[in-house]
């Protein structure tokens, strides 16, 4: 039997699957690695059918799941949760319940801020930052929906209150693309992936980045200066979960996984790997002990109070946001 | 042949031979595009419901973003072309005329070979190369012709030189055929004349590598105008080529109705493009491709 | 000719200088198998052999790496597949336009040579809407699952095979080109019956080039990105494996270990191919002419 | 008795006569040449035979059964290509083999008929060479060997010394001539060149338009040509058309349209033309004997020309001079090695003479 | 006055010496040719003439001036490449226009240069066809339009011939030889066919492995070869090995290797051999006399053999025998159309004789 996995790069250490399969012996794990559109598209594709077990975002199941019914509804009754955080949980049920269903269960969470070099970009603390003259080309950013969300809080919008009305939600994007149009010009590169951008801030070539809180504990190791920060606004706070593709063949095996994974003597192995903190209570104390520091390092308790779950994405957001995307990519 | 029963024989060849032929053009050509051509009729008018129209047209021709991007494409793509037809000129003209013997089976095979080597390599290698850490920006420093680090890459003269690279090969093999087949003494009696060296190249040379020239570009420029990788990688911030749109109307905004409307559009351009190009030389597809 | 040697001069510096741009990103991508660090990028920091036989993270060497290994594989199972494929199409349809005469036959011919320069893109994804639309209609239809209609291994098969066959029509009706239809006569009228002239004389002198049509398509598709990226289902074959690496887990210098196995592999059989198309009389394009004199060093 | 006949043979490409109602037999063992002109149909007629065409009328004859329901690879005819036709993906001793393989002989009989073939055609221990190794002669010579190894009733050969060059077509005319002599097989011969013909055959068809014209020995078509076609194709002539003045029992008076009367005999075997009927003239510069003017030698012969030298064609014992006779025609004549005309100059004055036998008159279609 | 001076002539291919210290000088409005056989050098004189080699040594003239440092189009020499060389993206009329083209002359100039050239070679009313279009013939004489539109000082021909068909070169010999007639212009024509040599030059020169072995007229050359190789490759002859048995004031007598005894002439100009020195000995065909055994015709012959008839080769006018003669070895004799030997058959006995002055004794290196 075979556990094919669609997930993100980090979330399938080879350790981890090994010890999986030697405690599992019949079943081996196929990884493929992917992002949160590419998990969708590929599903939609496939019309469900190719993968056992996807790990899309919390906020990225609801409109899927209505539009295409590419996943199963999860069986939470073959999952052990009782070490699982509560406000995971919940914040998972009512993002991710469609017709009384629930297709998700959290895995991993963490944030999308910024991160600087602090010897190079000390004072940075919001969004706006990004654009500021002072870093011309020395700052990157990945050209997706995050980016546009946290230029329209860093513009002082809430832009998930938009979310309700389309047409003012366009408005708010138009403002928010030209906004980052003009920005073009300080920002070195676009970033696609997470050492990608480790890459780019290690050799000094980007000072300052929108980044996944994981990709700056990571660096944090190997170099103290380089630091998560929460924006004052808030970090944008997104939980990876695990979801069932429609025409998965190894259901069984997918719920073994989940509870191997959730387990708590491997999370500590997955949270170094992925950089993400698991979805268990004590998540944080869980950490390795360099990458604990990081957060530390990186969170207040009032930043850790002041975070902001993505919200679900209604029908037409994403549309409205990706010719947003193209106008800032394709702008001059 | 002989009699009636040989006949019969020789129609039920051609059938068995025609049904291969059939089912590939069928399958994997006719029916695929006929497909993504009715997908780009296809309009959303809400989840799980659709209409049909020229609305992604409409749309792709309303905003201007998709259609300079398309123009932008398009215009690179022959800017490659040419660049790529000038360098490879002289590389082909020296194997097929002037080395001799093993020389030329050598130049002919070592050139030949990075065609092989799959262009995620390739894109790769420049990447390494042209990084603000890589090591042509080391180089500079070394040689202290600069200060600091530069960055080489993500910018559109990378896209080009990197498309031009993955690209040259099929232009110097065509040439090289062409060329090849050209008898020296065209040229001599060209020379002989009275032509002068210039003249010569123009009036002889250029006409007769003609079917090469263009076959080779034809090929370049659709190469080019259809690859993704090379830009995605080497590309700036600015530079989307046209195969990324699709490739994101596809993967990340789910959207197959305005990416089939983005490949039809594409194909369309670049077959039109092509076909002005066989009109203004006077050549066709069969007569260049076939020979190639 | 007597000309001043300095044309020839300039010929040879030019193609110095194109050697070294064919070469150079090729040499890059190799070398830094070989640096001792986490990145494909300068400072060098010594030279290593982990990154082909390393068996722990982070240095986890390309031939310990299961990932790329299986991507190997599966690169090597969908080209031979697509080779036999594409070679035993395009045979067909070599022998159906050199030897026989049909109606529509030239504007078959360029149908035929179309799907070499639709872009690969479109090869890809126009075989993916007609595969899944396929698929979800007989789902609806019936509600079963065929799931080779979905993206995956098959899918890729057929759409490197859409292009791959025009390839290998015009590599085997080039040399079928060539055939003297005498030879096949002569054949006949010393006793052959047609099967046999078939198996003893056409099929060996088309061996050549079936051959370099086998190891074309095999390298191209072993190679390809583009269409593959469209079709590609759970097992990625390398170029995806390796595209997927770079773009989401950061390259690492394993990417050029892949490369520099990559190099010396197409190099090889590349090689192998070449001398194959030109054993017998298919030398055309190598041979050197008699009076070839033009712009030799004099 | 006849190891090949043919019997009102015809062959129709839609809408075109390649050959028509051909009937000839060829004696067992003989030398017979097909000879006409490029496009006249020899191929055609050979292809029929070989079965590689299905004749549109008439039957082909094998030792006297017909084999027009056979498949080529049944019919005991060889043949001879072109280009060879040989294998290039075989070696020497595989190629003359591919025939007994076809038959399934046991491996020890097949080797030993090769290397018995390979022994007559001079061509010992070249089993094992490459067939591009070797020069166009020995090429030849395996070509005729691959067929001959099968003991075929008839060989047929498609001008196979086309593609050679001239001193060693000048070779294997002769040598073709003594491998047909020891093999002692009936030899079917194709080619436009009536040097080869001539030299070669025991017999020689002359073909025009898918027809022939005539069947004879070489010297008969030589000597006595049996149409103008045939006169004009076989050896060198001067030609004129022109109009018979008189007619009588010591021959024809014919007037040219030139203006020139000579004197000849009817030929072709058709009625004596009538006066005012219209002529092709034929002559042979061979036929023609020079003389300086004011020599007597040439006063006996009935046909006599004044005129002076326009070109001299030297060629050792095949030299030539063109004369300008008085009235604008150029003569050709053969320039003979001695005598006192042998040293004569462009622009010099000579009397050209001829006997009415060496003047052949065939009847035109008005 | 000269229009073309070589002198000293060599070129060096690394190593490889193709043409070794050649002089000569072509008088204007003549026709030259260069016969030789294939690879001897013929090519590589021309080029260097032509411009496109530069001699290793020696120096080339034009109309008295050295051309060694002017560039291929700036000689007045123009050239007709062995396969033509027409331009086959251009037409017939643009062909021509081309040189007039690079002289860069007014557009009603080239126009009316071009039709009177195409008038001159007789194909008016042919620019504006397509290179594919003609015949070989045609193509020809495009080929030399093109070049005698420029009137060049010297047009050099290398076997341009050569990929014509038999017919066709019988009557392009005679038209070129026209032609050039026409033109005055100096043609220096290359060949290996003697028979195109002879036939068209006033001088002839022949080549051997890069160097002039004679340089005379075609009579001088075949009635009075300098050597040994050029007897043997100028018309046609038997050539015999032997050894000078005595020398007197009345010629040599010499007894081939086969054991049979010649009386001969010396030829090519050396000291009267010895005896005991070896020597090649040469009869043509055609000086060889037959007759019938007893008929005393041949009786005041010094030279006089029996044997059988082994061939006969029929050929009109060019008919052969091949005669066995006593020991062993075969005599072709050329069979006369008239006479008493006319209707010779094979394995007949037969007499031939031959005078010792068409007896050629060349002494040979030992
Ligand atoms: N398959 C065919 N279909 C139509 N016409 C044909 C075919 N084969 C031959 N012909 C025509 O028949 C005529 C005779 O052709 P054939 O090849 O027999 O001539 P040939 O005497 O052999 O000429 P050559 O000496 O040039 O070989 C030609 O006009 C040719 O065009
Ligand atoms: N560029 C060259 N390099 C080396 N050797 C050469 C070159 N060109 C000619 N040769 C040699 O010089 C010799 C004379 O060649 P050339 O072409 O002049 O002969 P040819 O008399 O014209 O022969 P043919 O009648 O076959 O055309 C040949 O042995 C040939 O191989
Ligand atoms: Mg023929
Ligand atoms: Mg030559």
């Amino acid at each position: 039997e075979t556990l094919r996995l669609l997930t993100w790069s980090g979330y399938a250490p080879d350790a981890i699957v090994k010890k999986f399969e030697a405690e599992n012996p019949g079943i081996t794990v196929e990884v493929t690695l992917s992002n949160n559109e590419e998990m969708i598209a590929k599903l939609r594709a496939t019309g469900g059918a190719g993968f056992d077990l996807a790990q899309p975002s919390h906020d990225r199941i609801f409109a899927v799941e209505s539009e295409y019914g590419v996943y199963k509804p999860m069986d939470w009754s073959k999952i052990d949760q009782s070490h699982i955080a509560p406000k995971l949980i919940e914040a998972v049920k009512a993002n991710d319940t469609v017709e009384g269903k629930v297709y998700a269960f959290p895995h991993q969470w963490g944030t999308s801020g910024l991160m600087a070099d602090m010897t190079k970009a000390p004072g940075a603390r919001s969004w706006s930052d990004l654009c500021d003259a002072k870093y011309a080309g020395r700052t990157s950013m990945r050209l997706r929906r995050t980016i546009l969300l946290g230029t329209a809080f860093g513009m002082g919008k809430d832009p998930f209150a938009a979310y309700a009305d389309l047409a003012g939600y366009k408005a708010l994007m138009n403002e928010v693309a030209d906004r980052l149009i003009a920005c073009k010009k300080n920002v070195k590169t676009y970033w696609t992936g997470g050492d990608d951008l480790a890459a780019l801030m290690l050799s000094g070539e980007v000072v300052l980045s929108e980044a996944w809180d994981s990709t700056a504990f990571k660096l944090y190791g190997q170099n103290r200066d380089i630091r998560y920060v929460p924006p004052k606004t808030g970090a944008l706070t997104w939980v990876d979960t695990f979801a069932i593709p429609a025409k998965g063949q190894a259901d069984e095996a997918a719920y073994k996984w989940i509870n191997f994974v959730l387990r708590a003597d491997n999370v500590p192995a997955m949270s170094a790997s992925t950089g993400a903190i698991a979805a268990v209570k004590n998540g944080i104390d869980l950490l390795p002990a360099d990458k604990r520091d990081a957060v530390q390092a990186a969170f207040t308790e009032e930043d850790l109070g002041n975070m902001k779950f993505f919200a679900n994405i209604p029908p037409g957001i994403e549309e409205i946001e990706g010719e947003v995307l193209d106008r800032i990519q394709a702008a001059n | 042949m002989t009699g009636a029963a040989p006949r019969d024989a020789r129609r039920l060849t051609l059938i068995l031979l025609f049904m291969p032929f059939a089912l590939w053009m069928l399958l994997l050509i006719l029916l695929p595009h006929l497909g993504v051509a009715f997908l780009s009729l296809r309009e959303k008018t809400g989840p799980r419901q659709y209409g049909f129209g020229f609305g992604n047209y409409w749309k792709f021709f309303s905003e201007p973003i998709y259609w300079t991007l398309l123009l932008r494409t398009a215009a690179t793509s022959l800017l490659v072309t040419a660049l790529t037809l000038v360098a490879a000129f002289p590389v082909a003209w020296y194997i097929a005329k002037i080395a001799a013997g093993r020389s030329k089976a050598a130049l002919f095979l070592l050139c030949l070979l990075p065609l092989w080597v799959s262009d995620l390599v390739r894109a790769f290698g420049w990447v390494v190369l042209l990084r603000e850490t890589g090591l042509l920006s080391r180089a500079l420093q070394g040689l202290g012709l600069v200060s600091g680090p530069v960055e080489f890459l993500y910018n559109d003269a990378a896209v080009v030189l990197g498309l031009v690279y993955t690209v040259i090969l099929f232009m110097v093999v065509p040439l090289v055929s062409t060329l090849d087949g050209m008898d020296d003494s065209l040229i001599e009696a060209a020379r002989n004349l009275g032509g002068t060296r210039l003249t010569v190249f123009r009036r002889v040379v250029l006409p007769y590598a003609m079917p090469g020239v263009v076959s080779g570009s034809i090929l370049v420029f659709m190469l080019t105008a259809g690859s993704y990788l090379t830009p995605a990688l080497l590309g700036g911030k600015n530079a989307m080529w046209f195969t990324e749109a699709i490739y994101q109307q596809f993967v990340t905004r789910y959207n197959w109705e305005m990416g089939s409307t983005f490949g039809i559009l594409l194909l369309a351009f670049t077959s039109g493009i092509v076909w002005l190009a066989l009109r203004l030389t006077g050549q066709t597809l069969a007569g260049t491709m076939g020979r190639a | 000719m007597r000309r001043a040697p300095w044309p020839i001069l300039a010929f040879r510096l030019y193609l110095g200088l194109f050697a070294l741009f064919l070469a150079a990103p090729l040499v890059a991508a190799c070398l830094f198998a070989f640096n001792d660090s986490l990145f494909p990028a300068l400072p060098w920091r010594g030279f290593t052999l982990d990154w082909f036989f390393g068996t722990a993270e982070p240095k986890l060497g390309l031939f310990h790496d299961r990932r790329l290994m299986a991507s190997f594989a599966t690169s090597g199972a969908i080209g031979v597949a697509v080779a036999l494929l594409s070679t035993a199409t395009g045979l067909c349809t070599a022998f159906l336009f050199e030897r026989f005469a049909f109606p529509l036959k030239r504007l078959l011919y360029v149908l035929m040579i179309v799907p070499l320069v639709v872009p690969g893109i479109i090869l890809g994804l126009s075989i993916l809407v007609l595969a899944s639309g396929t698929a979800s209609a007989i789902e609806a239809l019936t509600g079963g699952e065929v799931s080779a209609l979905r993206p995956g291994s098959t899918l890729v098969v057929l759409g490197q095979v859409s292009f791959l066959a025009t390839v290998s029509t015009l590599i085997l009706g080039a040399r079928l080109k060539k055939f003297d239809p005498a030879l096949e006569e002569a054949a006949l009228d010393l006793g052959a019956g047609r099967g046999r002239v078939l198996r003893t004389v056409t099929l060996p002198f088309l061996r050549p080039a079936i051959l370099a049509s086998l190891i074309t398509c095999f390298l191209v598709s072993f190679e390809n990105f583009t269409t593959t990226l469209m079709l590609v289902g759970a097992d990625p074959p390398l170029p995806i494996a390796m595209y997927d690496r770079m773009a989401k887990a950061g390259s690492t210098p394993v990417l050029n270990a892949v490369s520099l196995v990559l190099v010396a592999g197409c190099g090889l059989l590349a090689l192998v191919s070449i001398l194959v198309q030109r054993e017998p009389g298919a030398a055309r394009a190598l041979r050197p002419n008699r009076h070839r004199t033009v712009g030799s060093p004099s | 008795m006849h190891d090949l006949e043919c019997r009102n043979l015809t062959k129709r490409f839609d809408g075109f006569t390649a050959v028509r109602d051909v009937s000839f037999t060829v004696p067992a063992g003989s030398f017979f040449s097909i000879l006409g002109p490029s496009g006249c149909g020899k191929t055609t007629l050979m292809r029929m035979i070989a079965g590689f065409e299905a004749p549109s009328a008439g039957d082909i004859r094998l030792k006297g059964a017909s084999v027009l329901a056979l498949p080529p690879n049944r019919r005991n005819v060889k043949m001879v290509f072109q280009h060879l036709a040989l294998f290039p993906m075989m070696n020497v001793g595989e190629n003359v083999a591919y025939g007994l393989r076809c038959r399934k002989l046991p491996k020890a009989e097949i080797a030993r008929r090769v290397a018995a073939i390979l022994e007559r055609v001079g061509l010992p221990d070249f089993a094992g060479r490459s067939v591009a190794q070797l020069s166009g002669g020995q090429k030849q010579r395996v070509a005729i060997a691959r067929c001959m190894v099968l003991e075929p009733d008839v060989l047929l050969l498609d001008e196979p010394l086309g593609a050679l060059d001239l001193k060693l077509r000048e070779r294997m005319k002769v040598e073709l001539k003594l491998l047909q002599h020891q093999f002692r097989t009936t030899f079917v011969y194709i080619t436009h060149d009536q040097s080869e013909a001539l030299t070669m055959s025991d017999q020689v068809a002359v073909m025009n338009e898918g027809r022939f014209e005539q069947v004879g020995s070489p010297r008969e078509l030589y000597h006595a040509p049996a149409s103008a076609f045939v006169a004009g194709f076989v050896g060198e002539s001067n030609r004129w058309s022109g109009r018979v003045v008189a007619a009588g029992a010591d021959g024809l008076e014919v007037e040219t349209s030139a203006g020139v009367v000579l004197r000849g005999l009817p030929a072709g075997g058709g009625r004596m033309p009538a006066p005012g009927a219209p002529v092709a003239v034929f002559v042979r510069p061979a036929a023609i004997a020079l003389a300086r003017p004011s020599a007597e030698a040439l006063a006996p012969l009935p046909n006599r020309l004044a005129g002076t030298v326009e070109s001299v064609l030297f060629d050792g014992a095949a030299s030539r001079v063109l004369v300008r006779v008085a009235n604008g025609a150029l003569v050709e004549s053969a320039l003979p090695a001695t005598g006192p005309a042998a040293e004569i100059g462009i622009g010099e004055p000579i009397e050209l003479g001829w006997p009415s036998a060496e003047t052949r008159c065939f009847a035109e279609a008005a």
